[in-house]
């Protein structure tokens, strides 16, 4: 699948809010061979932020180790239901995408 | 939705917008280095002390090199990032997280491993660094076929 | 009214499993050939007809009788029967072959790992067949013993007509040599599995 | 002596497997916390909706056994006898056939891409998550009471024993016997209740190797391919019939797919 949807979840735990997000992408490493024996250029996120009602909370830089179709888990401290949560991404071809939830 | 992109493309590649002004930008240097010690070196990390209040959780075998989950955090008082060494992947680091106020030091993703290798954390705490690590192996599952 | 219903559905008769011979014909009609794969494969021989029809537990006579003409057909090469384990590790290892996406004439491998545990060094293997490490070791390396191997390799149902380990000789997928690598793989002294 | 030294290694070796065993288990739990399957079943519902064929319409007036439309709990209900087509059907072979009647596609353009890989889902694939997701929570109740629906089942049963192929498999050459695997994934005895419930509530599924949604039509499919047979065809009599033999004996489970597989 090429770049696509995101999916996320975000509840609230014992002193925490649990946030979950699925990102769909091909996080290429540039070393894969497809049908025709081609090499699949390098393709995948480098930068991810996770904010919390407009606040930036979790800054990340990742590899092309990171798998296909990324998901990952955050805690954010405290939280209350209503808070707003965004994480977006930006890979090393340009592209981009994000998506917001509030805390359920 | 696509055209929206490929208008925020178009304007990210003149530099019109910058939508995650806030980030740190990607490094370059570390990301690429063939090994554990020099990816480090790029991260500015001299030496890390080790650390048993950095934790991994994972699987001691994983069925398939392509999906590692490994979950990490850490005890330590002040810890503002967490970075993730694959010892024997062709390029060691995998990832950088800096948490702000707000966010607990923890994470949890799925990374690939070409081999089995140890998979070290790094913690960041007041300008010190810490470590941990722990081996993981990668067999094969299924007919093969 | 219900009384009737309920009398109907006793009257109906049961449903019986379908044949051997009818689901060969279920078969024919629902699949199609694909690369190596030809029909003739969905056709029964003896062995898997008198398999299928007993759940794998034939009488003792048609056992006999059925496993003898399997040992017929067992070609032995001339002299020793070992060959290098190294290249035997590799096939053991490969579960390729005989697929219909599996090219024809490229090297096929015997699957043992997928059902054996062999070397100590593998830790993924499976268990629908017996560990055979250290298999070697207590056998020996004689030339009985090598046809013994050889032969169950080649045709494992002359040895025990409903076993679950494919003909991987008979049926065209390892060749002579790569029969004797795999027993080099089993009975040298020099083999992880005889560590 | 030496049977000591022996009786210690076989016991450490055993001990060695148990432990493998386990940490397994711990990384299929931990791979299924991470699944993405959710993503297939955002794509399922957009193919749902889109105009297709040469009719251009939707599938929404899909009858998937509950009604046209309604998918809230039609997936628990499959495979069944479907009275218009006068067989039984699972999910994909009665989304084949809305394609062709409702859209007007043909058989041939509409199977043409039917299981797909990492980098191009399949059509199939996608709508089988997103509607066997409409039935999370809800107990499996496939048809078991219709003529054709109690040949079919009879069907599976006996297919699952027929012993065919370049290799003299059959499904209980490797689903036969409790606490086997083939090389680390333990193999589900099918024609017993709890293992074919855990299969019947957690298929389609993400699968981790492939980073795809599969199904069961692909699995019947690719087990098939490895028993060296030749191909089945997409929603055959044959496959559909394992289908419903496994789903039948996995009946009043509760539903909790799309799930993870190996």
């Amino acid at each position: 699948m090429a770049a696509g949807p995101m999916k996320m979840r975000a509840t609230l735990g014992q002193g925490f809010t649990d946030v979950r997000v699925l990102m769909n992408h091909p996080m290429e490493t540039g070393q894969r061979k497809d049908a025709d024996g081609k090499l699949v250029p390098m393709h995948f996120i480098q930068n991810l932020t996770v904010k919390v009602n407009g606040r930036l909370v979790v800054d990340a830089q990742i590899s092309q180790a990171v798998s296909r179709n990324p998901v990952f888990s955050f805690r954010l401290k405290g939280g209350a239901k209503g808070d707003k949560i965004e994480v977006a991404w930006v890979d090393n071809q340009g592209e981009s995408n994000s998506t917001e939830i509030a805390v359920a | 939705m696509n055209r929206i992109r490929r208008a925020l493309v178009a304007a990210l590649a003149i530099g019109l917008v910058r939508p995650l002004a806030a980030l740190a930008a990607w490094n370059k240097e570390a990301f690429g280095a063939k090994t554990a010690a020099d990816a480090l070196k790029n991260l500015g990390v001299p030496n890390a002390a080790p650390s048993g209040d950095l934790h991994i959780e994972a699987p001691q075998i994983a069925e398939n090199g392509a999906v590692v989950p490994i979950e990490i955090s850490s005890n330590i008082p002040g810890t503002t990032a967490l970075i993730v060494v694959i010892e024997k992947n062709p390029f060691p680091l995998t990832a950088r997280f800096d948490f702000k106020e707000g966010a607990l030091p923890f994470v949890k993703v799925n990374v690939k491993m070409g081999e089995t290798s140890d998979v070290r954390v790094i913690g960041e705490a007041g300008g010190k660094h810490f470590s941990a690590s722990k081996e993981i192996k990668v067999t094969i599952g299924g007919c093969g076929g | 009214m219900k009384r009737a219903l309920l009398l109907l559905a006793v009257a109906m008769p049961a449903f019986a499993q379908p044949t051997g011979r009818e689901i060969e014909k279920i078969m024919q009609r629902d699949f199609h050939p694909h690369g190596q794969a030809t029909m003739d494969r969905v056709v029964q021989d003896g062995v898997q007809r008198v398999c299928t029809e007993s759940k794998d537990h034939p009488p003792a006579d048609i056992t006999k009788s059925l496993e003898a003409e399997q040992m017929k057909a067992i070609q032995f090469p001339e002299g020793s029967l070992m060959g290098d384990w190294k290249r035997g590790e590799a096939i053991a290892q490969s579960g390729r072959g005989m697929t219909w996406n599996d090219k024809p004439g490229q090297a096929a491998g015997g699957s043992c790992y997928n059902c054996h545990q062999l070397s100590p060094h593998e830790m993924s293997y499976g268990t629908i067949g017996p560990s055979l490490r250290g298999f070697g070791k207590t056998r020996g390396a004689g030339p009985e013993v090598q046809r013994y191997v050889y032969g169950k390799i080649y045709n494992a149902k002359a040895y025990n007509l409903c076993s679950n380990m494919p003909r991987l000789g008979a049926s065209g997928t390892l060749t002579p040599q790569q029969i004797k690598d795999l027993v080099g793989l089993l009975l040298d002294p020099a083999s992880p599995v005889n560590e | 002596m030496r049977t000591a030294v022996l009786a210690a290694t076989l016991v450490a070796a055993t001990a060695y497997g148990q432990d493998a065993a386990k940490e397994i288990q711990r990384y299929r739990e931990m791979v299924a916390e991470g699944s993405p399957a959710e993503l297939f079943e955002l794509e399922g519902e957009t193919l749902w909706k889109k105009p297709q064929g040469p009719k251009n319409v939707s599938l929404e007036q899909c009858d998937l056994g509950k009604g046209p439309g309604v998918l809230k709990g039609a997936y628990a209900g499959l495979p069944r006898y479907f009275k218009d087509a006068d067989r039984v059907m699972d999910l994909e072979t009665r989304l084949l056939y809305c394609m062709t009647t409702l859209q007007g596609r043909t058989r041939e353009e509409a199977t043409k891409r039917v299981f797909g890989n990492a980098d191009h889902p399949s059509e199939m694939e996608s709508l089988s998550a997103y509607i066997a997701g409409q039935s999370r929570g809800m107990k499996m109740a496939p048809g078991v009471s219709h003529r054709k629906e109690k040949q079919s089942i009879e069907l599976g049963s006996a297919l699952y024993f027929h012993r065919v192929g370049a290799w003299d498999f059959s499904c209980a050459t490797c689903h036969g016997d409790e606490g086997k695997r083939i090389r680390m994934q333990e193999l589900p005895v099918l024609y017993k209740p709890e293992a074919a419930r855990a299969v019947a509530t957690s298929w389609p599924a993400y699968r981790v190797s492939t980073s795809s949604l599969v199904t069961l039509q692909w699995r019947m499919n690719d087990c098939f391919r490895q028993m060296r047979t030749p191909e089945p065809n997409f929603g055959s009599e044959t496959t559909v019939a394992l289908i419903h033999f496994i789903t039948a004996t996995g009946a009043g489970a509760t539903y909790a797919g799309p799930g993870t597989k190996r």
